[in-house]
C-alpha cells in the first residue's frame, strides 16, 4: 500500500518535481552528504520508513533516494543522506542550502512497523544501507516502549566512512540500544570489531521467534546476512530488507526495477525474505 | 555550477580532421557554444595558442612514437582528456594499416625514401595515456559533441549511449538493410549517431566502435548467413574495429 | 639592406594539417626557404591494397574532412571506370550537385573562417566573432547550407554515406531539394556581402609565371568530367595523369612535389577559373569583373578572390541543376551495375584546392594497387617558388610582416596537408 | 450494431473532411517498408498495409515524448508539464495493435495514472480495420485470441471490396462523421457481405503455436530454468530491436536536456529496453539481469505470464515484429512451443511413461 502520497498527487504530472530548498547540507563522509530539506507549510511528506522520494537537479536527472529522517522526526523538513556515485549525485553533491531540489513522492512499500510492535528488532545496515534504516530506527526509538530489544549491528569500510557518527555516539550512550560495530579496514584510533559484519553475529543472542531483522546494503552482503538470520532461526517472514534498483519513474511504469513480476519501486523497496526468497532476480 | 568558463584546447594526430571540422560546423546551430567555453588552441581554426588549458580534446590517432611524448605533455596538462572521433577512440580506419607490415607499406608508399619516415601501428590514445572520456564517431556526431560540452560544463564526463545502433535505427524506423540484401554491424556497434549510415541505405561500419558486451560469434554467422564470407567478414570488421577485434579476440 | 632574418613557423594554424615554413635569410640573402609537411604519414594507398573495391570511397573519404566528398567521388569514378560501370545520367547529376556542396561548404570555411581573418586583420575567428559577430554568422549561415545540401544528398559532408559504385543508396525528396534550392536563392544577398567584404581588402601584390592545371571540357565550368588542361597545353586523357604531376620526392617534406612543364604548377580555384572562365556562370562572371580578378591573373593570393567566384558560381550551379533534377523527377534507383570483376582505372575531380587523382588496380574485386595524387601534393613545389621569388622582395620588412605574408601565402593555397601527406611510388602496370 | 458504408472512392474526401479537426496517422509506404506516418491524402494511405516497422504504440506513447520543460534563469524555478492533446485519428489498426492498446491503457491508468499517456489517449480516436489476411509470415495473432478486435475501438472499417463497412464503437467515432454525407446505412445485404468476409478469413491465418494459449503461464511457470533460455542467450545479439518493434512493452529510460545556460531546458523519455546493457545496471556497477539468457527470459515472462497476470490481457498480441526484427530469428511461436516441446511432464503423464 502506498500512503501519504499529498506532494506527488498535487501534481498535473507523476513525472512533475515539487521544488523544494535544501535547508542545510551536512558533509558526512567524503562520499556522503546529508540533506536537510525544507517542507513549505502546508505541504507534507507523510512517509513510512523505508519509503523513497525521487531527487532531482533540473538539466543533470532524477535517482531515487531513502528517506532517511523518520516520519516521527520529518514534520517541516526530511533529511536524506546521498552518496557521489553518478551524475546527478554529484550535481547534488555541487548545491549549497538555498539552492532548490525537485522531489517527488514518497513511493514505494515502506517497512510495515507497526507489525513489528512488542517485538525485538534487530538492525543490520551495512555501508550506505545505514541511511534508509536509520529511518526506521529512529521512528522505534521515538516509540520506544513499543518495542523489545532494539539491536543495531552496523558495517562500514573504514571508521571514517561510517555515516551519522554523531547519531552512532547517542545510540552508543543508550541504555536502551545494543550497538555493536564493525569495519573492514581499522584505522589506528579504531578499537573495535574488525570484519564483514556478519562477523558481528556471533556476539549476539536473540529470541527468533520475537525478533524482526531489518538489513540493507551492497548486493554482495545480502547472501551472508541472510545466512547467518536463517542460522539464528529466525522466520523468513520476519525479515525484512530493502533492495536497490535503477528506478526512472518510481511508480511502476519504467520497467527498470521488474525484477521477476515484483516492482520494486512499488511492492518494496522493504520485501520480507519471505516474499522474494523464491525469486531468482531478487538477490 | 561553476561561473568561470572551462579553458578548452584541442589536439590533432593522424586523421582527416574531420571531427575539428564538425566542432566548427556545430557552431552553425549552436553558436553560444562560443560564449559557454573558452577555447584556447584550436589549430585548425585560430592562430593564437595558450598552454593553460583544463580540458584537452585529442583528435587522431597515435601513429609513431614521438607521439607518445606530445599525449604525455597533453596529460600532464589538462584535468580532464577527451578523445574526440573514431582514429583517437579505435584508431581509426588508420588501423587498418595495421594487417600489414609496417616496412611494406612504408616501402609501398614512399618508396626508397621509406627510411626517413617514422611510423608505428595506429593505436588508440588511450593505449598511451589515461582518457577520461571519448566522443565516438567517423566523424563525432555533432549533437552528440554539443550534449558533451553541456555535461562537461555541468561538471559531469559525457554520457555516452552503450547500446547498439540497432536501437536508434528501429527508433526511427529504418527499414534494416538486412531485408535489402546488405550486411550493417548495427547489432554489435555502439549507438549515438541516429543510425545515420543504415538510414542512408547503407549498412553501419562501426566507426563508433564496439558496445561492451557485443555478440561477436552471433553477429558473425549473421553475416556468413546473408552472404558474407569470411574475407569479406573481415574486410568488413577491420575497416574500424581492427584494434577492438584484436583485443578480443586475445580476450576470447 | 642587409638583414638577418630566421622564421621558423612550427605547424601553419587554420590550415588542414600539419605544415611549418622554414625560412633562413642570412646577410640579406635567402639561404633557405622551405614548405615542410610534418604530418604523421598515413599510408592510405596501402591500407587499400586487398580491399574489397566497394570500401575504397568510403575509406578514401577519410583522407580528408574537408574534400571528403570529392575524394569518394574521385574514388567512385576510379573504381567504375575499371569495372566498366556505367552510372545514369540521374547519379552524375547527383554527384555534381553534391561536388557544389561541397565546394562552397570548403571555399566558404576556408574564405571567411581562415582567410578573412588576416583581411580583416584578427587572429581567428573566434575573435571575429568578438569584433564582427555578423560576418560570422554570415558564413555559418551559408556554410549550413552547403553542408545541408550534402546531407541531403549522401547523409553528410564530412565522411558521405549514400554514395556507392555505380550509383546512390539514398535519394532526395522533392520537397527536400525544393527547400535547399530556396534556402540557395535565399543565400544571394549574403554572396553580394561576400563580394563587398572581399573587395573591401587590400591583397598583397606579387606575381609570379608559372604553370597552370585544372580539368577542363568544352561544355561547362568543369569540376568533375573531362580532361586535363594546362595554361601550356593539353587537354591530355586522365591516364595521363602521371607524366603531368610528376611528383618527386624532397628531402624536407613526407609530402611528394610535383611539376610539369616547368618547376612547378599551380591547380586550385585559380587555375580552374584561368581554364574555364568563359564557361563561368553570368552572375561569377559579374562577381569576377566586380573582384577585378582577370584570366591573366598570376597573383597567388588572388585564389581566394577565384573562390569567391567560384562560391557564386556553385550556388547559381546547385539552383540549376536542383531545377533540372525537380523537372525530370528523382527516382529510387538501383546502382549501375559492375561490368567485371577485374581492371585498372583513373578517376578525376576538382577537389577545392585542385585536381585530385585516384587510381586503382582492381583484381577479382579486390584493390590491388592504388595511386592518389593530391591537389595540395601538387601546390607544394609551387608554394615554395612563389615563397623564394616572394621573400627576396620583402626583405626590407620586419620578420613579423614577414611571417604574416608567408602564413597568408601558404593560406591562400588552401593546403590540405593531411591530404597531400603521402606520395606514390606508383605500381600500376 | 450501427455501421455505415462508405465507397472507397469517398476515402479522399472524407480524410480531406477530417484532416480539417485532426491530425490523421496511418499506415503508409516509407522506403520500402510501411510505418504509421502523418496522411495527408488518401493516395498515401495504403489500408491493405502488411506490418509497419513500429506499432502505433509510437503516437500514443512516442519513442521521445517530453515530460517537462524548466526554466531556472530567474529566481524562481518554473517547471511546466507538456501535454499533447492534438485530436488525432489512427486510421487502419490490425486487430493485434488493437489488443496492444487495450494493454497499455491499463498499464498507463492503473495505479499511478500517467497523465501524458492519458491525455494522448483521450484526444486520439481509433480506427481499426479488420484483418482478412495474415499481415506477415510471422504473425500468429490467431494463436494469441487476439484477431478479433476487441470492443474499444471508436470506429471499425471492414473492406467489402468496392466499398468499406463502417462499424460505431463510440461517439468518438459518431464525430469522425459528423457533416460527412458520402456514407450511407449499412442495409442487410451489407451486413451479410460482412459475414462472408468475416467466415472467409480464418483459414488464412495459419501460422500457430502448437498448444492452447491459455496454458501459456502456467508452460513459463515450469519453463523458468529451461535450457531454452541459455541457447537464446548465446544466439541473441541483444540490440533490443525485439522491445522496440514490440506493441506491448512500453518500458522507457528518462533524461534531461538543457540549454547553454544550463538552467532552462526539458526532462523527455525514450523507449528503452530490457535487452540492454545498463537496463538493471544500478550505481556501483552490479547489473541485476547481467545475462543474455536471463534477458530473454525475463521478455519472454512479461509476454507470456507477468503482463497476463498483472493486466489481464496477453501480453504477446502475436504481431510478429520481433521475429520479423531479429537477424537471428527469435520467434515467440517456435519459442512458445519449443517449451511446449521440452515441458517438464507432469507426475500424471509420467506414471503414464512409467506404467
Ligand atoms: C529505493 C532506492 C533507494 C535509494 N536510496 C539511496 C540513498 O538513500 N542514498 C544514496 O546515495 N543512494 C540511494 N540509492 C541509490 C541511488 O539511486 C543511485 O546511486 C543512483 O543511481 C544515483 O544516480 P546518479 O545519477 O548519481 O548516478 P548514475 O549516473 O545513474 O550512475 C549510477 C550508476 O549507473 C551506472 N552507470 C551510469 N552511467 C554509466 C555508463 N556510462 N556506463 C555504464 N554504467 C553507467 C553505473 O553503475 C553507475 O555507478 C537508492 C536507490 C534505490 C533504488
Ligand atoms: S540496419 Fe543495421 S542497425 Fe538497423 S536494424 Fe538492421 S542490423 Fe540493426
Ligand atoms: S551507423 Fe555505424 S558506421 Fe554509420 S555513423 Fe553510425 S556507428 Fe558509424
Ligand atoms: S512479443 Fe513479438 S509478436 Fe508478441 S506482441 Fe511483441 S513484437 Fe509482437
Amino acid at each position: 500500500m502506498n500512503t501519504g502520497r499529498q506532494m506527488t498527487l498535487e501534481a498535473p504530472s507523476i513525472y512533475q518535481p515539487i521544488m523544494l530548498s535544501i535547508l542545510e547540507i551536512t558533509s558526512m563522509t567524503e562520499m556522503e552528504k546529508v540533506f536537510t530539506i525544507e517542507l513549505p507549510f502546508p505541504t507534507s511528506l507523510e512517509h513510512r520508513p523505508g519509503q523513497f522520494v525521487q531527487v532531482s537537479v533540473l538539466g543533470v536527472g532524477e535517482a531515487p533516494i531513502s528517506i532517511s529522517s523518520s516520519p516521527s522526526r520529518s514534520k517541516s523538513s526530511f533529511e536524506l543522506c546521498v552518496r557521489r556515485a553518478g551524475a546527478l549525485t554529484n550535481a547534488l553533491h555541487a548545491l549549497n542550502p538555498g539552492d532548490v531540489v525537485g522531489v517527488r513522492g514518497p513511493f514505494g512499500r515502506g517497512f510495515p512497523i507497526e507489525r513489528f510492535r512488542g517485538k525485538d528488532i534487530l538492525f543490520a545496515p551495512g555501508g550506505l544501507g545505514l541511511a534508509p534504516l536509520r529511518s526506521v530506527i529512529n521512528e522505534v526509538l521515538d516509540d520506544r516502549s513499543n518495542y523489545g530489544r532494539i539491536i543495531i549491528l552496523y558495517g562500514a569500510g573504514q571508521p571514517v566512512e561510517m555515516l551519522f557518527q554523531d547519531e552512532l555516539q547517542e545510540w552508543a550512550m543508550r541504555e536502551d540500544v545494543e550497538l555493536h560495530l564493525t569495519v573492514d579496514k581499522p584505522d589506528k584510533k579504531w578499537k573495535g570489531n574488525v570484519g564483514v559484519i556478519t562477523t558481528l553475529f556471533s556476539d549476539i543472542q536473540v529470541s527468533p521467534r520475537n525478533t524482526v531483522a531489518i538489513t540493507c546494503g551492497p548486493p554482495v552482503m545480502y547472501r551472508f546476512v541472510l545466512m547467518e538470520l536463517l542460522g539464528m532461526g529466525l522466520p523468513e517472514g520476519n525479515i525484512w530488507l530493502s533492495l536497490e534498483r535503477r528506478m526512472k519513474c518510481g511508480v511502476g511504469k519504467c520497467g527498470h526495477c521488474q525484477m521477476d513480476h515484483m516492482y520494486v519501486c512499488q511492492d518494496g523497496p522493504a520485501f520480507s525474505y519471505a516474499e522474494i526468497r523464491h525469486l531468482e532476480e531478487a538477490l | 555550477m561553476s561561473s568561470t568558463k572551462p579553458k578548452i584546447a584541442f589536439f590533432d594526430f593522424a586523421g582527416c580532421e574531420g571531427c575539428q571540422l564538425t566542432v566548427l560546423d556545430s557552431l552553425q546551430t549552436h553558436t553560444e557554444l562560443l560564449n559557454a567555453v573558452e577555447i584556447v588552441q584550436f589549430r585548425e581554426a585560430m592562430s593564437e595558442r595558450n598552454d593553460d588549458y583544463q580540458i584537452a580534446l585529442v583528435e587522431g590517432s597515435y601513429t609513431r612514437p614521438s607521439d607518445e611524448v606530445r599525449l604525455q605533455a597533453i596529460r600532464d596538462q589538462a584535468q580532464i582528456v577527451i578523445t574526440l572521433g573514431a582514429c583517437a577512440h579505435l584508431g581509426g580506419v588508420n588501423a587498418v594499416r595495421n594487417a600489414h607490415r609496417l616496412e611494406e607499406i612504408k616501402r609501398y608508399v614512399y618508396g626508397e625514401k621509406a627510411e626517413v619516415y617514422e611510423a608505428a601501428s595506429a593505436r588508440p590514445i588511450s593505449d598511451f595515456i589515461q582518457v577520461d572520456a571519448f566522443i565516438p564517431g567517423c566523424p563525432i556526431d555533432r549533437e552528440e559533441f554539443v550534449r558533451a560540452v553541456k555535461s562537461l560544463l555541468q561538471g559531469n564526463l559525457p554520457d555516452i549511449p552503450d547500446y547498439p545502433v540497432c536501437v536508434e535505427c528501429k527508433l526511427r524506423e529504418t527499414g534494416c538493410v538486412f531485408l535489402y540484401g546488405k550486411t550493417c554491424l548495427g547489432p554489435i556497434t555502439r549507438a549515438g549517431c541516429g543510425a545515420i549510415c543504415p538510414s542512408f541505405g547503407v549498412g553501419c561500419e562501426g566507426c563508433r566502435g564496439l558496445i561492451p558486451n557485443p555478440n561477436m560469434a552471433s553477429l558473425r554467422e549473421v553475416l556468413s548467413e546473408n552472404g558474407l564470407d569470411e574475407m569479406r567478414v573481415k574486410a568488413k570488421m577491420s575497416l574500424f574495429l581492427t584494434n577492438q577485434i584484436a583485443t578480443s579476440d586475445m580476450e576470447a | 639592406m642587409s638583414q638577418t632574418l630566421q622564421i621558423d613557423i612550427h605547424h601553419i594554424t587554420r590550415v588542414e594539417g600539419h605544415g611549418n615554413i622554414v625560412v633562413d635569410v642570412r646577410k640579406g640573402k635567402l639561404v633557405k626557404c622551405d614548405l615542410e609537411i610534418v604530418e604523421a604519414p598515413r599510408f592510405f594507398e596501402a591500407m587499400l591494397l586487398g580491399r574489397p573495391y566497394d570500401q575504397a570511397s568510403h575509406l578514401t573519404s577519410r583522407i580528408c574532412g574537408i574534400c571528403a566528398v570529392t575524394h569518394g567521388t574521385a574514388s567512385l569514378k576510379a573504381v567504375e571506370k575499371a569495372l566498366g560501370v556505367e552510372p545514369s545520367e540521374q547519379t552524375k547529376r547527383l554527384r555534381k550537385l553534391n561536388l557544389f556542396g561541397e565546394m562552397l561548404d570548403s571555399h566558404i570555411l576556408h574564405v571567411y573562417l581562415l582567410v578573412a581573418p588576416d583581411l580583416l586583420g584578427v587572429e581567428s575567428v573566434i575573435s571575429l566573432a568578438q569584433t564582427d559577430i555578423h560576418v560570422v554568422e554570415r558564413a555559418l549561415r551559408m556554410k549550413k547550407v552547403a553542408g545541408d545540401l550534402c546531407a541531403a544528398i549522401c547523409g553528410r559532408h564530412t565522411h558521405p554515406i549514400a554514395m556507392v559504385v555505380g550509383g546512390f543508396t539514398h535519394f532526395p525528396s522533392a520537397e527536400v531539394l525544393e527547400s535547399i534550392s530556396k534556402r540557395l536563392e535565399a543565400m544571394r544577398t549574403d554572396l553580394d556581402n561576400a563580394v563587398e567584404l572581399i573587395q573591401s581588402c587590400q591583397l598583397p601584390a606579387f606575381e609570379r609565371e608559372t604553370e597552370f592545371i585544372a580539368l577542363y571540357t568544352k561544355e561547362e565550368y568543369c569540376f568533375i568530367d573531362g580532361e586535363i588542361m594546362s595554361t601550356e597545353g593539353g587537354p591530355w586523357p586522365l591516364e595521363e595523369y602521371r607524366s603531368i604531376t610528376n611528383e618527386h620526392m624532397v628531402d624536407h617534406s613526407t609530402a611528394k612535389h610535383a611539376r610539369h612543364q616547368r618547376q612547378s604548377f599551380m591547380v586550385g580555384a585559380l587555375a580552374r577559373y584561368k581554364l574555364n572562365h568563359d564557361k563561368l556562370h553570368p552572375k561569377a562572371q559579374a562577381a569576377a569583373v566586380a573582384l577585378g580578378l582577370t584570366p591573366g591573373c598570376i597573383n597567388p593570393y588572388m585564389i581566394s578572390v577565384a573562390q569567391v567566384v567560384e562560391i557564386v558560381h556553385c550556388t547559381e550551379g546547385a539552383i540549376d541543376l536542383i531545377q533540372q533534377l525537380l523537372d525530370r523527377g528523382v527516382v529510387s534507383e538501383d546502382p549501375a551495375p559492375v561490368a567485371r570483376s577485374s581492371g585498372e582505372g583513373v578517376g578525376a575531380c576538382e577537389a577545392p584546392r585542385g585536381t585530385l587523382y585516384h587510381h586503382y588496380e582492381i583484381q577479382d574485386g579486390l584493390v590491388s594497387a592504388a595511386n592518389c595524387v593530391i591537389p595540395t601534393a601538387q601546390n607544394l613545389a609551387n608554394i615554395e617558388a612563389d615563397m623564394r621569388a616572394w621573400v627576396p622582395q620583402q626583405l626590407g620588412c620586419t620578420q613579423e610582416e614577414m611571417t604574416m605574408s608567408l602564413e597568408m601565402l601558404v593560406r591562400a593555397y588552401d593546403p590540405c596537408i593531411s591530404c597531400s601527406a603521402h606520395m606514390i611510388k606508383v605500381k600500376c602496370v | 450494431m450501427i455501421a455505415k458504408i462508405l465507397p472507397k472512392h469517398a476515402l479522399q474526401n472524407w480524410i480531406e473532411t477530417l484532416r480539417e479537426h485532426y491530425r490523421i496517422i496511418g499506415p503508409k509506404l516509407a522506403q520500402s517498408q510501411f510505418i504509421f506516418g502523418d496522411i495527408h491524402s488518401a493516395d498515401e494511405l495504403d489500408l491493405s498495409y502488411p506490418t509497419t516497422i513500429l506499432p502505433p504504440k509510437k503516437v500514443l506513447l512516442p519513442q521521445r515524448e517530453d515530460l517537462f520543460h524548466f526554466d531556472a534563469t530567474g529566481d524562481t524555478h518554473i517547471v511546466e508539464p507538456t501535454f499533447d492533446d492534438e485530436p488525432t485519428v489512427i486510421l487502419g489498426i490490425h486487430a493485434c495493435d488493437m489488443h496492444s492498446i487495450t494493454l497499455l491503457d491499463r498499464v498507463f491508468e492503473r495505479g499511478t495514472a500517467d497523465q501524458h499517456y492519458q491525455t494522448r489517449r483521450e484526444n486520439t480516436t481509433l480506427v481499426s480495420l479488420e484483418c482478412i489476411k495474415s499481415c506477415s509470415e510471422y504473425s500468429f495473432c490467431k494463436s494469441m485470441g487476439t484477431l478479433s478486435i476487441p470492443e474499444d475501438f471508436d470506429l471499425h472499417i471492414t473492406d467489402l471490396g468496392d466499398e468499406y463497412l463502417l462499424e460505431i464503437g463510440s461517439n468518438k467515432g459518431v464525430s469522425l462523421l459528423w457533416n460527412f454525407n458520402e456514407v450511407r446505412e449499412a442495409t442487410d445485404a451489407d451486413f451479410e457481405r460482412l459475414n462472408k468476409v468475416m467466415s472467409e478469413k480464418w483459414s488464412h491465418f495459419t501460422y500457430r503455436v502448437d498448444f492452447d494459449i491459455t496454458e501459456l503461464p502456467a508452460l513459463l511457470s515450469l519453463s523458468y530454468d529451461s535450457k531454452v533460455w541459455e541457447e537464446l542467450g548465446d544466439r541473441c545479439l541483444a540490440c533490443g530491436a525485439c522491445n522496440i518493434v514490440c506493441p506491448t512493452c512500453y518500458c522507457f529510460d528518462v533524461r534531461d536536456e538543457v540549454d547553454f545556460s544550463l538552467c532552462s531546458g526539458g526532462r523527455f523519455r525514450v523507449w528503452d529496453s530490457c535487452q540492454l546493457d545498463r537496463f538493471a545496471v544500478v550505481a556501483g556497477g552490479h547489473d541485476f539481469r547481467d545475462a543474455r539468457a536471463a534477458r530473454q527470459r525475463h521478455r519472454f515472462f512479461r509476454k507470456g505470464k507477468y503482463l497476463t497476470e498483472k493486466y489481464g490481457v496477453v501480453g504477446c498480441v502475436g504481431c510478429g515484429r520481433c521475429a520479423q526484427a531479429c537477424l537471428v530469428h527469435i520467434s515467440p511461436v517456435d519459442i512458445f512451443n519449443e517449451l511446449h516441446r521440452r515441458r517438464v511432464p507432469s507426475a500424471a503423464t509420467q506414471e503414464e511413461i512409467l506404467a
